[in-house]
């Protein structure tokens, strides 16, 4: 005789009944956008490089980070991070430092001399690429990575374009931007400097298969501003043209720089540490409306620099300048007060905006010109076939980031024209918003601050502003990230359900066990990062 | 990589983090956690006495490296564990009576110790009604007899495996059958209750302690302790029950963590009769916000509600809070007003 | 008796306190303490419910547990009587029959083990406390041959606490008759299973049905147990006119007139029928030992040939009369035995020579009725319900009748 | 069979004084059996206990309503409690008194009964002698055996020994050594007087 009948049962016997029948709802793990991906204009899969980066895994994470963007020490440097400007964490205590990271991995990969491989096979397309700026290089590395030949023609000294010349090394130092560009020529990317091509449509006929055009812009803006003979006024991108090519010009001890852009701020900030112990900005309008980053202008204040805002400049003399105050009218715009000032400057420097050199289409047919920049479609063609544009050129945003994002699309779309097809866009996921997720799980952190040079040492070189972020902060940095809309291995769904519907794999690798589920939602509710729909069950 | 920052990325509040040595995960977050209470058992969808007994007995089960007995005593866990034909459960297990499972734990222990099998261990578990109320005078002869028992109550405050009628552990204003939300008073009676955790203190036990589902790695780490004394033991264990508190089933976790966090249900450890430890509240709430989810206190709220029973129960969290010095940090209020 | 427990070498013993029963389990811890019983575990509980509890635990842990209680306590432990029966766990347990109140009554009689003849467990009545100390070792061995609790019942006061001389049985002789405990089930982590499902009604009948078995199955393995004590003993467990274990027979085989009885009172009648026989009449009593499970067949062949039987029972049903009587009825259904009921001996009352010699006498002059109260004291009665008659608020009964007694 | 009906208060060791009587009993091969009025009887409240003695296996558990002996350890409970209910004419009697049988208003029930059969022991003052407590049942057990001839001595003194401690045993067996002989000496008094 064995056991007792019926009030003596064998372990685990349940399993033969399937709960699953009880359900209503069935969970599913999705992907949503990240609002720091979507924010991205160079389409980085921020959410994905933090992840293998919170690991440690910096290599991966790099690898990860330069899919799209093959220039994370330069961005981590000069990018507006409208990133960070999206991110949920915002919510909780303040924004990752998604930008720091980036550099940090930008800085890791330069000291660890990682290189890009292209495993593509070679196509025997050959490409040009006119302008060695951000677009210019973003385009040449994604065509490179296709497996096509790329040929990039500068026609200043040194590649980079505005990064190199628009851009202060105090921002952005040179041996970064050096040892970004040269990890593309060493994909077989050849650059020629000093050629400025002056018809593009010669291109096309010299068997090009395509042409991109980067040309960027970089011709300052003149204004008429009444001046006496003497008056010595010059313009913000050649005053940083010439500094950055090593002859800086003179300015004097007082300098006024008319402008309210990133431009105006950089070429203040340059004046005094070219020894000018005044440099006072001119604008129009106020604070809130000045168009040059936060962050510019709080380091810009915090170097000394003055602001004069709702000034207009309307006579300028030798050592003399004549400012008109300005009030605001109700739909913002500035209108003159008739009161007047005059400032003691040695030097004017208009940074009024820049314009894009067009000689080098003016006479293709086919090709559109508007509001001084050049006309494409959205694959980024000009009328002209095989003809492609982007960057500062054409219309959009006048950021380096932008334009690698530019880079990026005007490769593919490239690529796709070259096979005689059309490139189509992944379908964009769903928004991974604050409010599907459940931030419990995570415990404050508090945001790491860059620590930086005091004030009058900055003031007085060009040493770089910033400091880089250490290992050990950016990894904390980067286990800031919420991983919004996507899961993050922390085995929530795996521990609370209450019937253990979940089967864990692995490290981010689970499957709910239809057979038990009844539904409850638990995983849903519970997951940290909002990865987990729940589903009406298909009757 | 031994950095101090390992748990910025997530707080070790999920169950698990693939970022953590193998050696600090929470058993639950191990795909070779013992499972004791398996799947096909026939619990409500999103029951939390399912989901605690698990996480307790699990641990328990890791903490005796699975030398483990468990005597159950009736109610709803039981009988949606093992309704014959089949059981859920995948270690020695007994269900005796309702009243007396502390007592057939000691019977067990005090076998096991007669055999010289001192390395097996007794865990015995039951509802509230099983353990406030009917097996009250059993379970304080077990602690009295400091018998070598660890016994855990799952707390979903009131009788739900008879239909929801009100029990010793109900709390003040709650609905239940034998409570009903009608009259002067609607709900439980505003008395002082009983609070078995401060009872089993008083017997001066080495070990008693609160929890809940919302604080797994909490939970774990009460067990763990638990198992490695001996002696009478008690652990009490906040349980949410969608169907008696008419709450929706995925909000289970969430409503045991807006108790703790309201101060209506105080996370502490105590030590042959001292509280040795108390969990702060994290992000402090009014009680309305875990009270308004549920039906059973759906007659407070609303055009004719009784705010007056509200502030009542909002006065037993401050006193709690006050009490268990619960919540220390102002700057951390965010939604009490 | 204690001593004779101890010999079975139980593993667990708890105990909660209540007259008759005490000084067997005081004995017992005493015993425990001076570690004559190695690692025995003497279990203080706050209760008879904790004490069965403790009970069913240890024994499903493959402890042998022995307990002992009567009376109230027998009554507030019946939830656990009827889930160690249903859980199938050998549990032995010595009932001090005492009477149930209200009136609150120590003294003997067997309403309290009569009250729980339905719970699933085998009933042994002893007749003195030679057959006490000798059905509690039997009683282990029924019990884990056939996985079921069994309840050893000796008379409170009047066998608990009489001096007798008795057998002690030796340790060696324990030990051969009563191999160690092998469960059929058992808590054990190198092999675990659950215990105390819940069964529907699917399967219900079939369990309960199983545990009618095991009780026949008793029924066939008592008497060739009874043989095996003999054998290794030297004499009788149901004492020195037991006939198979289950029934004692004395001057039965030629007995027109049987006296049928349970426990201590049977050694009384034996007097009674000695005496009569002198005088002639062939009178004869059958003691029951096995009362759960119930031998009809040997009541049956024992009394057949009878003309008159008299169930002399220490408990009654209200309402309806006779308990061990119904069961004789049933063992002597289809024949035209004359069965009369006399209760006698409720709440210690002495049942004396005398009061037995008057009921048989009766029998043998047909005055007996069916149902009959021996000693009853008709005037108390009356005065009571007069009292009843003529006023509503006629007071508590029990106190009425003790102010009519110490008023004579 | 013989049968012994003892009665006392609470406390005065009155069913001890029956079990030793048995023990002493089996001591002599003979059967007994002892058992209290069963009872939650408190200190101070009047006791009953009885012994039954015999050569042949003993049954019955009827209380014992006819006493063949009758031992009284405390002489006021004659006021209050029948104790001689039943008491066969040749019945044995032994009351633990100081006083006489007229001190006690007995001289009428005692006239016509064999005077050998009836007898009055300081037994108190004996066991407050060696004993140093006024516990009469191992005196009056030694006038027992004296009187009744039914066991011996040694066997009381035995069942004493078996029963209390070394020490205690050996003051209780003066004490009943003692009562033994105050009663042998006594009935010498009285055949003496018989013969004159």
């Amino acid at each position: 005789m064995g056991k007792p009948f019926a009030i003596t049962l064998d372990i685990g016997s349940s399993l033969a009944n399937h709960t699953g029948s009880w359900r209503t709802e069935r969970p599913v793990y999705v992907h949503r956008l990240p609002p720091c991906n979507d924010a991205c204009p160079a389409g980085e899969d921020i959410q994905g490089w933090l992840y293998d980066g919170e690991a440690g895994n910096y290599e991966s994470a790099w690898r990860h980070l330069t899919r799209d963007n093959p220039l994370p020490a330069i961005m981590g440097r000069i990018c507006y991070h409208p990133c960070q400007t999206a991110c949920n964490r915002a919510e909780l205590d303040e924004t990752v430092g998604i930008n720091s990271v980036e550099r940090f991995l930008g800085d890791h990969a330069i000291s660890k001399d990682w290189q890009f491989t292209v495993e593509a096979p070679p196509s025997g397309k050959k490409i040009l690429v006119i302008g060695s700026g951000p677009s210019g290089l973003s385009a040449a590395y994604h065509l490179a990575l296709k497996g096509h030949q790329v040929t990039i023609r500068e026609s200043a000294a040194d590649p980079g374009g505005m990064m190199r010349y628009g851009i202060p090394a105090y921002r952005l130092p040179r041996e970064v931007l050096d040892a970004e560009i040269s990890r593309i020529t060493n994909m077989g990317v050849v650059i020629e400097c000093n050629s400025k091509v002056e018809d593009a449509s010669l291109a096309l006929d010299e068997g090009f298969d395509a042409v991109f055009l980067a040309i960027g812009a970089h011709l300052g803006r003149r204004a008429f501003i009444p001046a006496g003979d003497t008056a010595h006024i010059l313009d913000a991108v050649s005053m940083l043209h010439m500094t950055a090519e090593g002859e800086p010009p003179l300015l004097g001890r007082r300098v006024v720089v008319y402008g309210g852009g990133n431009t105006a701020l950089d070429a203040a900030r340059t004046a005094r540490r070219l020894g000018a112990y005044e440099a006072v900005v001119v604008y129009r309008r106020n604070r809130e409306r000045m168009p040059a980053h936060e962050v510019e202008i709080n380091e810009a204040l915090d170097e000394g620099i003055i602001m004069r805002w709702l000034s207009t400049i309307s006579w300028v003399n030798e050592g003399l300048v004549t400012v008109e105050k300005m009030e605001l009218d109700d739909k913002g715009f500035p209108q003159p007060t008739g009161e007047f000032e005059t400032l003691e400057a040695d030097s004017v420097i208009l940074a009024l905006g820049q314009e894009v050199d067009l000689s080098l289409i003016e006479n293709i047919e086919g090709v559109s010109i508007d509001d001084g920049v050049i006309q494409v479609d959205e694959y980024l063609m000009t009328g002209r076939n095989g003809l492609f544009a982007g960057g500062d050129a054409v219309p959009g945003e006048r950021t380096a980031t932008n334009a690698i994002g530019h880079g990026k699309q005007a490769a593919r779309a490239i690529d796709a024209w070259l096979q005689g097809e059309q490139f189509v866009h992944a379908p964009r996921p769903d928004m991974a918003t604050f409010d599907r997720l459940n931030t419990w799980y995570y415990s404050d952190a508090p945001r790491t601050v860059r620590g930086k040079l005091d004030a009058a040492r900055r003031a007085t070189n060009f040493d770089e502003v910033v400091q880089g972020l250490d290992e050990q902060t950016a990894l904390f940095e980067a286990r800031r990230c919420l991983s919004c809309g996507n899961c993050f291995s922390c085995d929530n769904c795996f521990g609370v359900c209450p019937d253990n519907a979940v089967i864990k794999f692995g490290e981010g690798n689970y499957e709910f066990n239809l057979d038990y589920c009844k539904g409850c939602g638990i995983c849903a509710t519970e997951c940290p990062s909002g990865a987990i729909d729940m589903e009406p069950e298909l009757s | 990589m031994s950095t101090p920052l390992k748990f910025y990325q997530v707080g070790s509040f999920a169950v698990g983090n693939r970022l953590i040595d193998e050696a600090d995960l929470s058993v639950q977050s191990s795909t070779s956690r013992s499972n004791s209470l398996t799947s096909g058992h026939r619990a409500c969808q999103g029951c939390g006495e399912a989901l605690g007994a698990r996480y307790a007995i699990d641990a328990a089960m890791a903490a005796t490296d699975g030398k483990l007995v468990a005597v159950n005593a009736t109610g709803c866990l039981e009988v949606f564990s093992t309704p014959y034909p089949e059981t859920s459960w995948r270690l020695p297990w007994i269900h005796s009576l309702f009243g007396n499972a502390s007592a057939v734990a000691t019977g067990v222990a005090a076998a096991l110790k007669a055999q010289g099998k001192s390395d097996i261990r007794v865990v015995a578990q039951g509802g509230d009604g099983g353990t406030v109320d009917i097996g009250f005078g059993p379970l304080s002869g077990m602690f009295e007899r400091n018998d070598d028992v660890l016994y855990i109550c799952y707390d979903n405050e009131a009788y739900m495996n008879t239909g929801v009628q009100r029990s010793g552990a109900t709390p003040p204003g709650a609905r239940t059958n034998t409570s009903h939300a009608v009259g002067e008073h609607p709900g439980a009676s505003f008395t002082q209750g009983k609070n078995l955790p401060l009872i089993a203190m008083a017997h001066g036990i080495p070990y008693v302690a609160t929890a809940t589902v919302a604080d797994l790695h909490d939970l774990e780490a009460k067990v763990k302790k638990a198992m490695g004394m001996r002696g009478a033991r008690y652990l009490h264990i906040l349980v949410p029950c969608p169907l008696g508190w008419g709450s929706r089933s995925e909000e289970t976790i969430k409503l045991a963590r807006l108790a703790t966090e309201s101060g209506l249900f105080p996370v502490f450890e105590a030590e042959y009769g001292e509280i040795t430890e108390t969990k702060k509240i994290r992000r402090r709430v009014r009680v309305e916000e875990y009270l308004k989810p549920q039906k059973r206190f759906a007659h407070l709220f609303g055009a004719n509600g009784h705010s007056e029973m509200l502030s009542a129960i909002q006065a037993i969290a401050d006193k709690n809070v006050a009490k268990f010095n619960l919540w220390d940090s102002e700057e951390a209020d965010t939604n009490h007003g | 008796m204690a001593e004779t427990v101890a010999a079975c070498r139980p593993a667990v013993v708890c105990a909660y306190p209540i007259s008759p029963q005490t000084h067997i389990v005081e004995a017992l811890d005493e015993i425990v303490r001076l570690g004559e019983l190695g690692t025995c575990q003497f279990v203080n509980v706050e209760s008879e419910f904790s004490a069965m509890s403790v009970a069913i635990g240890a024994s499903a842990t493959g402890a042998r547990v022995y307990t002992a209680t009567a009376s109230q306590g027998l009554l507030f432990m019946v939830e656990p009587l009827y889930n160690a029966s249903g859980l199938g766990l050998p549990i032995v347990m010595t009932v001090a029959n005492r009477a149930i109140g209200a009136p609150i009554n120590i003294w003997n009689d067997h309403s309290d083990s009569m009250s729980q003849r339905d719970s699933g467990w085998i009933q042994l009545y002893a007749q003195d406390n030679q057959t006490a100390s000798d059905l509690h070792i039997l009683a282990f061995r029924i019990a884990e041959e056939v996985s079921l609790p069994v309840m050893v019942c000796m008379d409170g006061f009047v066998l608990t606490h009489a001096v007798e001389r008795i057998d002690l049985p030796e340790q060696s002789e324990v030990d051969q008759f009563l191999p160690p405990y092998t469960p059929r089930q058992l808590l054990d982590p190198s092999d675990p299973m659950s215990i105390g499902a819940m069964v529907g009604p699917e399967a219900f009948t079939e369990v309960r049905y199983l545990g009618h078995a095991k009780q026949v199955q008793a029924l066939e393995l008592i008497p060739d147990l009874a043989e095996d004590f003999v054998k290794l003993f030297g004499r009788r467990a149901g004492g020195e006119h037991d006939l198979d274990g289950l029934v004692t027979s004395y001057q039965v085989d030629d007995a027109e007139i049987i006296l049928v009885a349970l426990g201590s009172v049977i050694g009384t009648i034996k007097d009674v029928v000695d005496e009569m026989r002198e005088l002639g009449t062939k009178v004869g009593v059958l003691g029951i030992t096995s009362f759960r499970p119930f031998p009809l067949d040997s009541v049956r062949t024992s009394v057949m040939h009878a003309k008159k039987v008299i169930v002399v029972e220490r408990a009654f049903a209200p309402g309806i009369g006779g308990i061990v009587s119904s069961n004789v009825r049933t063992a002597l259904r289809d024949t035209s035995i004359k069965i009369s009921t006399a209760v006698a001996g409720l709440g210690g009352r002495p049942v004396t020579i005398k009061s037995i010699r008057g009921v048989v006498v009766q029998a043998i002059d047909d005055t007996l009725p069916e149902l009959t109260f021996v000693d009853l004291d008709v005037e108390l009665i009356n005065r009571e319900l007069e009292r009843n008659r003529q006023q509503r608020r006629s007071g508590p009964m029990a106190e009425n009748l003790l102010r009519d007694v110490g008023s004579r | 069979m013989f049968q012994v009906r003892i009665h006392g208060r609470g406390g005065q060791g009155v069913v001890t004084a029956a079990e030793l009587l048995s023990v002493a009993a089996f001591q002599d091969e003979l059967f007994a059996q002892a058992f209290p009025s069963f009872g939650s009887e408190r200190t101070g409240a009047p006791v009953v206990a009885f012994c039954r003695i015999s050569k042949l296996q003993i049954r019955s558990r009827e209380p014992v309503m006819e006493p063949d002996a009758l031992i009284i350890q405390d002489s006021t409970l004659l006021q209050s409690v029948d104790v001689f209910a039943g008491a066969a004419p040749d019945a044995f009697i032994l009351i633990n008194s100081t006083k006489s049988f007229n001190e006690l208003g007995l001289e009428e029930f005692f006239e016509n009964r064999q005077s050998e059969r009836s007898l009055i022991v300081p037994a108190s003052e004996i066991a407050l002698r060696h004993v140093g407590r006024p516990l009469p049942n191992a005196a009056l057990l030694g006038a027992f055996a004296a009187i009744t001839e039914l066991v011996t001595l040694d066997s009381v003194l035995n069942a004493i020994e078996e029963r209390f401690p070394a020490k205690i045993a050996e003051a209780n067996a003066d004490a009943a050594r003692e009562a033994h002989e105050f009663v042998l000496a006594g009935r010498k008094v009285a055949e003496h007087a018989s013969t004159n």
